[in-house]
């Protein structure tokens, strides 16, 4: 068996998607900066930053795949960790407007201003910093995902009961989230954000690199995400994920597995969470909402459980859909058009569209073999 | 007119007297209405309902209901609720409605006021149903001017009940009254504390600052005992919130409780066969709206039956399309349920608008009972009783019927109840249809107290997850016992922590709660549940 | 795209929970732009309705009006009903410099070079209702309860309200605030609450803020409690008839609305108005409400203002909007002004037993939107003009404009 | 049976323990010792709680009274089923359980000897692991053909086979073995005694039979539990003619 | 009586039976050996509709169940004892049993006394959950559950495995009286030689998916099966 950091992304499929990714990192805003309006190569900046949005919906599908494909652990709260990032990058960038605010308050965001705050409270501190901001991004999701990881593995909650209060928590942080008491604006959320290390959000360079990060975001997450697949550890998750108990009488501490998981995976949604907010421009409670964190679980679901190319696939392919059918004669029938495809997708694709395609390639090669071969029967 | 006057020609009608000056103040009363002013109107009502004229019942009635209306050249007229016009001054029928005619309006302030000579009108009719609704317009307008009517009244009043609340009355106004006598006020002061209620205690704070000491100070007390008396009724009143809302989510799963709980399918649909049983309660209204008017008090007995099978039968086309090849893969479940849920909420909101349509509720489910301190809202009443008799009737369909056995086995080894003769097929069939008619049950007695729109479904979806996962999986009287103390729990909460708070501390606290049990609260056990 | 039409961009949610109040806002915009085609369209061009669906999805509002913007060239758009909505696309009408005309009463404090807040502000809404519940004719209202959804437009309306009350005397203790969330469906514990403070010896009123979702519960459990508007009234600044047409208006007859514009107002451009919408949507008793009037003024007044610039050119429009004066439907004319707020008349509604309102108060002159509220620390200094000072947040004070 | 053992000279020691299932008790007062080294067979009754013991001893279930000693010195009633296991317990289960949708060296894999950390599991040692390290396993068990086919396509007796696989790969200290050779020819059935044999040579094991040519094969020492208790322990031929053991057991 | 005609079963790709043909006669006990994984569970799974066949007949009394669902073979009289015990675990004994009740006409929907004169233990433990019992008692539910159903076919596979001495005597007792009282035909898979050698009126012995060995008791030369059966 090989296995080791390099040797994770050593497959086929795995190479594809890389590549495809990296050359999209650099072609797409080389093309977009460098090419004519009016040249037919030229991709526009509307598309670039729809692509980086749904890029950074793959990485939270990613993420989800690692925890529900691969260890069982139907998270029904991923948005949470999504939203964490994307607060956690959203402060630093509202911080970053400065006395630039409407109401010309150096420190103060507008709607502590507006609200009457007179000082930052305690948890806004340091955000001007972007190191500091950076690390939030991924400290905060984490050690939520570790401490409420925690509680739970260790108390041995499983099933539909863990999905249940996955839900419950991100449902708790959107209600308190919405109450502007909280000091995190509210319903309105953080918006209006003006420039990211000094670079204009605006720009199209700055557009641009955010792309180009997403991009790579992603293959760092894939990597990750495969490393711990393709070890031992991996091997680990899918026995936890089918005979959780069986595991542990063979010695393995199955709470500390899931545990690394569920954390590696928390800190990745919220990475995706921060890339999207300054591609987005705003982020508000709505990303804690319910539906969110089960409309990521539908992404994985078509795209495929437990082949992380196909979550990524998933969440592109949805979305993609969603943009489309959204506009023009058909918006009021889109749902219909979604609706279908989830079911079809089910009906006709049991293992999404990913798994679907190695089953299909699986069951040539073998239909070839059987022929060849004698019986499979020993 | 000074208040004393008024008072006594009210005297002077009771006794049929000086009927000349009645119909002039009936006159100019009538001349007023026709200006369209607010303040003319309220005047206008004072001097028709004392003028004594024999029509000044029927024109404020008139009034009360949106039915007096005035032309530009001073015409008074009455629309008559058989559709007939008569021309208010003489009592006249005319031949047809004058033109350019406006209804005279009203807002809260003139309501008040004609209330108010409604209940002066009506306080000595013969008919007891009016007796009753003019003693307790009495009760709220306090007005002075009727209590002289209001003592003849209490005389002859043989209805206990009746009788209760003109007295009730008549001490109203005597506490408000600016000139009543220290021993009438005491008096009242007493009759008040007697009845109790959030109403006398809120006379009793009106009583004015100016009067003497002892009153000041009887009224102190009586605040004070009502007050605590109020207290404790109100720990009842919270638990019966609490139940409220705790058999409203108990409507919501149950038959989630079949179509997760039992068959283990994650039917994030079930929402949307809510919300079709509302919609079915809709229609059928609308139908009796349009064809059979007289029936509309039974709308709902009519709605129950049809919601359960509309519903089931869309459960039964679901079960059969989609569902029956996602046996064994209850995650996917989740992803076609979604479909289904997203297609069925654009199905209605493209049928029927996006907007929400109005249910009525029918008049055995609206009004409000006081037991005690206790005030128990109709509506509520039955929707309790409601969940309860469906609750029941479920847990014995499941329990006690071989069809419950059959549903239970073929949900436990699908294969190996094959095997034993069970037609797996037509029981997954019917317990989806099951679990999705009992949801459309659910709907119609939602739609008496939520949103009838295409997002009906949606709002109650996470609780229902939470009840059925909460109370443990499979099991019927966790759903029950978990619902019950949801509603509870976080009708404790709300006064202090307020809505969106106390929501927040439920939520957390289920979340420590699943860590103590992690299997719900009646967990499934034994050896086959771990294996 | 062919040379002779021009695109407007609809921005509504059409599914999702906004669906219930934004589907209307787009059928009565591509009423609107029929109408105006029939007219022979704008400067000679036809005009052509994108409708593109948010979702009730506050990232997809951004995305949708990027996509108008960007690859279907619009040259304004009608849309967003929430404030979350609104702030989300924000960014990039700034970064595309195209205009969108806003058609719902909001919280104020803000004025974007971009945007046309053609509903209220609250000085359009909230303050005169409170003053009418103060005249003896709303009923002397003496204590308040102050209702609404957890949210920005409810939190600041209420806020300025607070201070407002406070300033005419109202003692604190007289003034209930009560929050609650999104959706909110049981009632009995707020509703019992709001009988026990309306049972003080005052006369109590309720300033309702209560979001979309929520209200049909409050109204039905009102109505089951047995609280009457002589009772206690409710005022509210969401409920208009779209939203009544969901519920059993019997019980409810008395309790208030304040806005802009009824159906009911007996007006010959609102029966023509009326008529052609039912006409429109083959509905006879579709209602119309006040937002879709913000639509028609500001749809007006956006015609008005192209032919004034002769170009629709976003940069010239905006610039030519301000002055611009529009009829609304309520026999008042409308005009844009400096801050890209619209003059409004106030009216304050009755519910009817038919869903209707009757206008049992109204203001006299149309009354100017203001962007900064007069009530908050933050914003009394604080002014919009896009035409002298050219800034929308200029502080008096410090003579400067804000970022 | 009152033989009084020192504690600390039993590798397994069992003593008085009871359990009870709502109200029902499968064990009443079962005690145990078991030598370093020693093999055990046990039969007994369906039901006479011969699993619950083992599910007892590895964790699963928790005693209400009684003690459970591995070593003289770990309490294993305080320790969960992870901790046991790597005490060195190891334990096949009468119905086979393995990772289905693993392959069937993977399952091998997972089970070998060695540091069970995440991080071991993830850049460690175990990912070091090669086919040749199980080779010698699979082939043992007869299933070398079968070593990439998923688990869960294995038949039922060849479950077995690979959750003993899984057993020897784990080599633990102490093996507690449920019905290793139910669904097994009587081939099978022999060579497993050859195999179990072999094992007690360096380990101490626990197996529990009801086939009763098995347990003559293995030749050690017979325990035979009824109705949660021991009810006679002796030879093979000593037990077998114990008339109460006759009567409830072995049938006329 | 039972014919299976020259059938073929897939699992996938791979294939399990090939060209497989044996019969079961009311009144006899026909007995199928084979060493793990030829084939043995996965052509009972083919009798009673568990595994779809690619190609041959199964006719019961002349007719072909091949097509029919389950439940339809079941309530023709195909009962079967499945290896694993599948005993309904939240269901309590009783209730286990009575799940044999579904294709039986009213009047017959009692469990048999000889249920219970067979298997003491279940009638102790009615209340019990399926699940909890021990895996011999699993076994003797699924045995019981099997004769709720008062089959015409019983087909039973491994039914001695887990079960204690004594009751594997009554079993293969039991066995025997089913056949001497009723016209059941009996189909057992057995890997218990001996058990099934004394039981057994006609045999089949299977290899790699074939039959590789049939006939009579009589004819059977225990020296021949026993290499079959060999490692
Ligand atoms: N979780 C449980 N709940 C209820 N009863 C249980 C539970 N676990 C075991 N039992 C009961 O305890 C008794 C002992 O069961 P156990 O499985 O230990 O028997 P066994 O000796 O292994 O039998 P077999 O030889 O049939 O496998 C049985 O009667 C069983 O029904
Ligand atoms: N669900 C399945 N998917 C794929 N292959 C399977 C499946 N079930 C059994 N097989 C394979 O089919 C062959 C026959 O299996 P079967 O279960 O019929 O054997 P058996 O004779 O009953 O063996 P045992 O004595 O171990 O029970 C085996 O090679 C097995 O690995
Ligand atoms: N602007 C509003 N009503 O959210
Ligand atoms: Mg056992
Ligand atoms: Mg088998």
């Amino acid at each position: 068996m090989t296995s080791g950091v390099f040797s994770a992304i050593s497959d086929r499929g795995s190479g594809v998607f890389i590549a495809i990714l990296v050359a999209a990192a650099l072609l797409i805003p080389a093309s977009n900066l460098l090419l004519p309006p009016d040249s037919a190569l030229h991709v526009p900046t509307h598309l670039v930053s729809l692509l980086g949005k749904y890029l950074c919906y793959a990485m939270l599908a990613v993420a989800l795949d690692l925890v529900w494909g691969y260890c069982g652990i139907l998270s029904l709260g991923h948005g949470a960790f999504f939203a964490l990032g994307g607060y956690a990058m959203g402060m630093y960038l509202m911080r970053q407007i400065g006395p630039r605010g409407v109401y010309a308050n150096p420190i103060l965001p507008d709607f502590m201003v507006f609200l009457n705050w007179k000082e930052l409270p305690w948890f806004w501190q340091g955000f001007d910093m972007f190191p500091f901001a950076l690390l939030m991004v991924l400290v905060v999701p984490s050690l939520l995902a570790f401490v409420f990881g925690w509680l739970a593995f260790r108390s041995r909650v499983t099933g539909v009961y863990l999905s249940i209060i996955t839900q419950a928590m991100t449902y708790a942080l959107l209600l308190a989230f919405f109450r502007n008491d909280m000091g995190f604006g509210g319903n309105n959320g953080l918006t209006d954000f003006k420039d990211i290390l000094g670079f204009n959000l605006q720009a199209d360079g700055t557009r641009m690199t955010l792309f180009a990060l997403t991009a790579l975001g992603l293959v760092l997450c894939y990597w990750i995400s495969r490393v711990l697949v393709t070890s031992t550890f991996g091997k680990v998750l899918i026995a936890i994920r089918d005979a959780e108990s069986r595991t542990r009488f063979i010695g393995y501490r199955v709470e500390h597995y899931k545990l690394v998981a569920f954390t590696v995976s928390a800190a990745m949604a919220g990475l995706a969470g921060a890339l999207y907010v300054p591609q987005v421009g705003i982020i508000n409670p709505s990303e804690f909402a319910p539906g969110n964190s089960i409309e990521a679980v539908i992404w994985v679901a078509v795209g495929g459980r437990g082949t992380l190319i196909g979550a990524a696939l998933g969440a592109l392919i949805v979305n993609f859909l969603k943009t489309t059918f959204t506009t023009g004669a058909l918006a009021p029938y889109w749902l219909f058009m979604l609706g279908g495809l989830f079911i079809a997708t089910t009906l006709f694709l049991p293992k999404g569209v990913v798994g679907g395609a190695r089953a299909f390639w699986e069951k040539r090669k073998t239909t070839k073999a059987a022929a060849e071969t004698a019986p499979a029967a020993e | 007119m000074t208040r004393f006057l008024r008072a006594l020609l009210v005297v002077g009608l009771c006794l049929g007297a000086l009927p000349g000056l009645a119909q002039d103040a009936f006159e100019t009363g009538l001349q007023r209405l026709a200006q369209d002013s607010f303040g003319e109107t309220t005047t206008a009502i004072s001097e028709i309902a004392t003028s004594g004229a024999p029509n000044a019942a029927l024109v404020i009635e008139a009034l009360a209901d949106g039915r007096l209306f005035f032309t530009a050249d001073k015409q008074i007229y009455v629309k008559k609720p058989t559709g007939e016009f008569i021309d208010a001054r003489t009592g006249a029928a005319l031949a047809a409605e004058p033109t350019g005619g406006s209804a005279v309006r009203l807002n809260n302030r003139v309501r008040n006021v004609v209330q108010g000579a409604l209940g002066n009108l009506g306080i000595l009719s013969s008919d007891p149903v009016k007796r009753k609704e003019a003693a307790l317009a009495v009760l709220r307008s306090k007005d002075a001017t009727a209590l002289p009517a209001l003592e003849t009244a209490i005389k002859q009043e043989k209805d206990r009940a009746i009788l209760r609340t003109l007295e009730t009355a008549r001490a109203a106004i005597f506490v408000t009254k600016p000139d009543a006598s220290d021993a009438d006020r005491l008096a009242a002061i007493g009759a008040l504390r007697e009845v109790g209620n959030q109403d006398a205690l809120a006379t009793l704070r009106g009583l004015p600052t100016s009067v003497s000491a002892p009153v000041a100070e009887a009224a102190k007390a009586a605040i004070g005992g009502i007050e605590s008396r109020l207290a404790l009724w109100e720990v009842v009143q919270t638990a019966w919130y609490g139940l409220s809302l705790g058999s409203v989510l108990l409507l919501a799963a149950i038959g989630l409780a079949i179509t997760f709980g039992v068959m283990g399918v994650i039917n994030m649909a079930h929402g949307e066969m809510v919300m079709i049983g509302a919609y079915t309660t809709f229609v059928v209204q609308e139908v009796i709206r349009a064809r059979f008017p007289g029936l509309f008090d039974y709308s709902l007995v009519f709605a129950l039956p049809l919601a359960f099978l509309t519903a089931g039968l869309v459960g039964l086309i679901i079960e059969r399309t989609v569902i029956r090849f996602l046996y064994g893969r209850p995650l996917e479940t989740l992803l076609a349920t979604w479909g289904v849920s997203l297609i069925l909420q654009q199905a209605v909101r493209t049928y029927f608008g996006p907007t929400n349509q109005a249910v009525g509720a029918p008049a055995f489910m609206s009004g409000l009972i006081e037991v005690g301190g206790l005030s128990i809202t109709l509506g509520r009443l039955w929707i309790i009783v409601f969940a309860f008799l469906a609750f029941l009737a479920l847990l014995g369909a499941l329990r006690y019927t071989s069809f419950g056995l059959q549903i239970r086995a073929v949900t436990q080894n699908r294969r190996m109840a094959a095997n034993m003769g069970i037609r797996t097929n037509y029981i997954d069939a019917l317990t989806f249809a099951l679990g999705s008619g009992i949801a459309g049950v659910a709907g119609v007695a939602l739609s008496q107290i939520d949103n009838v729109s295409p997002n009906l479904g949606q709002s109650y979806i996470i609780d229902s997850f939470m009840v059925v996962v909460f109370g443990g999986v499979g099991n019927l009287w966790g759903t029950l016992v978990s619902a019950l103390s949801l509603g509870i729990a976080n009708k404790i909460l709300e006064p202090f922590a307020g809505a969106v708070l106390g929501k927040i501390l439920i939520l957390v606290g289920l979340i420590l709660f699943v860590q103590k049990k992690p299997r719900g609260l009646f967990p499934q056990k034994g050896r086959g549940v771990e294996a | 795209q062919s040379s002779d039409t021009i695109k407007i961009g609809i921005l509504h949610s059409l599914s999702g929970t906004m669906a219930i109040s934004e589907t209307t806002l787009k059928d009565a915009m591509l009423m609107l732009i029929d109408e105006q085609n029939k007219k022979g369209g704008v400067l000679g061009k036809k005009l052509e309705a994108v409708v593109v669906d948010p979702a009730s999805n506050w990232p997809l509002f951004a995305e949708k009006a990027r996509e108008l913007i960007t690859q279907q060239k619009v040259s304004a758009v009608f849309g967003c009903w929430t404030s979350v909505s609104r702030k989300s696309v924000l960014p990039v009408f700034k970064e595309l410099n195209n205009i969108l005309f806003y058609p719902v009463q909001y919280e104020g404090e803000e004025s974007e070079k971009n945007v046309f807040y053609t509903g209220a502000a609250p000085n359009q809404q909230a303050i005169p209702a409170v003053d009418y519940l103060m005249s003896k004719d709303g009923g002397d209202v003496k204590r308040w309860v102050l209702a609404g959804t957890d949210y920005v437009y409810p939190r600041t309306t209420n806020k300025i309200l607070e201070a407002y009350l406070l300033a005419k005397g109202v003692a604190k203790d007289d003034i209930m605030i009560n929050y609650t969330p999104f959706g909110h469906s049981d009632w009995q514990t707020i509703v019992a609450d709001i009988k026990k403070f309306g049972s003080a010896g005052k006369k109590t009123a309720v300033v309702s803020t209560i979001n979309g979702d929520a209200n049909v519960p409050f109204y039905k459990e009102l109505a089951n409690a047995g609280i009457k508007a002589t009772d206690i009234p409710v005022v509210a600044f969401s409920v208009g008839e779209e939203e009544l047409a969901g519920v059993d208006t019997k019980n409810l007859v008395g309790h208030l609305a304040a806005w802009n514009y009824f159906q009911s107002v007996k007006a010959p451009a609102n029966s023509d108005f009326i008529a052609k919408w039912q006409a429109f949507t083959k509905n006879p008793k579709r209602v119309t409400n006040d937002p879709m009037e913000a639509h028609y003024i500001g749809f007006n007044m956006w015609v008005k203002a192209v032919e004034k610039a002769k170009s629709f050119d976003p940069e010239a429009v905006i610039a030519a909007l301000p002055g611009i004066e529009a009829p609304n439907l309520t026999g008042g004319v409308s005009k844009m002004l400096p801050n890209h707020h619209i003059t409004k008349p106030v009216m304050i509604g009755e519910i009817r037993a038919d869903g209707q309102f009757d206008v049992v108060w109204q203001t006299k002159d149309l009354v100017p939107g203001d962007a900064w509220s007069d009530f908050l620390d933050g914003s009394k200094d604080l002014e919009a003009d896009w035409v002298g000072k050219k800034c929308g947040n200029f502080n008096t004070k410090t003579n400067s404009c804000g970022g | 049976m009152s033989v009084t053992v020192p504690v600390s000279a039993s590798l397994l020691y069992v003593d008085g323990v009871t359990v009870s299932f709502d109200g029902y008790k499968a064990l009443r007062g079962l005690s145990l010792y078991l030598a370093p080294g020693e093999m055990r067979a046990i039969i007994g009754p369906n039901g006479a709680g011969k699993t619950t013991m083992m599910d007892v001893i590895t964790g699963k279930t928790r005693p209400d009274t009684g003690d459970v000693l591995f070593g003289g010195r770990h309490d294993l009633t305080q320790m969960d089923e992870a901790a046991i296991a790597n005490l060195g317990i190891g334990r096949k289960f009468q119905k086979p359980t393995v990772f289905e949708s693993l392959s069937v060296t993977d399952n091998l894999r997972l089970a070998l000897k060695g540091a069970r950390s995440p991080g071991s599991a993830l850049f460690g040692a175990r990912n070091r692991i090669t086919e040749d390290d199980i080779a010698a396993i699979l082939t043992r068990i007869r299933l070398i053909d079968h070593r990439h086919r998923i688990a869960g396509a294995l038949s039922h007796g060849q479950k077995q086979w690979l959750e003993i696989g899984m057993l020897l790969a784990q080599d633990p200290k102490l093996l507690l073995v449920d019905e290793p050779v139910a669904g097994m020819t009587d081939a099978e059935t022999e060579d497993t005694a050859h195999l179990l044999r072999d094992i007690s040579q360096t380990h101490s094991v626990v197996v529990v039979e009801h086939d009763m040519h098995f347990i003559r094969m293995l030749g050690v020492t017979v325990t035979c539990l009824h109705e949660g208790a021991v009810l006679a322990e002796g030879t093979i031929d000593e037990v077998s003619s114990n008339e109460r053991v006759i009567e409830v057991y072995l049938g006329r | 009586m039972l014919n299976v005609e020259n059938i073929d079963l897939h699992y996938g790709a791979a294939q399990a039976l090939r060209d497989v043909s044996i019969t079961a006669t009311p009144s006899k006990i026909t007995c199928v050996l084979g060493r793990n994984g030829v084939g043995k569970t996965s052509l009972l799974r083919a009798i009673v509709g568990q595994q779809g066949i690619s190609r041959g007949k199964i006719l019961w009394n002349g007719e072909d169940i091949a097509k029919l669902p389950p439940y339809r073979r079941a309530r023709q009289g195909v009962a079967i004892v499945p290896q694993g015990r599948e005993i309904f675990p939240l269901l309590t004994v009783k209730e286990n049993l009575e799940t044999g009740f579904a294709g039986l006409p009213r009047k017959e929907r009692y469990i048999p006394d000889s249920v219970f004169a067979l298997f003491p233990v279940l009638e102790e433990m009615l209340g019990r959950r399926g699940g909890d019992l021990s895996g011999g008692q699993q076994q003797q539910l699924a045995i019981g559950r099997a004769l709720v159903m008062r089959p015409k076919l019983l087909v039973l596979d491994e039914p001695t495995e887990g079960i204690q001495p004594s009751i594997i005597k009554d079993i293969g007792k039991a066995l025997s009286f089913l056949r001497e009282t009723t016209d059941m035909a009996i189909l057992l898979v057995e890997q218990y030689f001996e058990f099934a050698r004394d039981l057994a009126d006609t045999y089949a012995v299977m290899d790699r998916g074939q039959v590789v060995l049939a006939g009579t008791r009589s004819e059977m030369v225990e020296t021949d099966v026993r290499r079959h059966l060999a490692v």
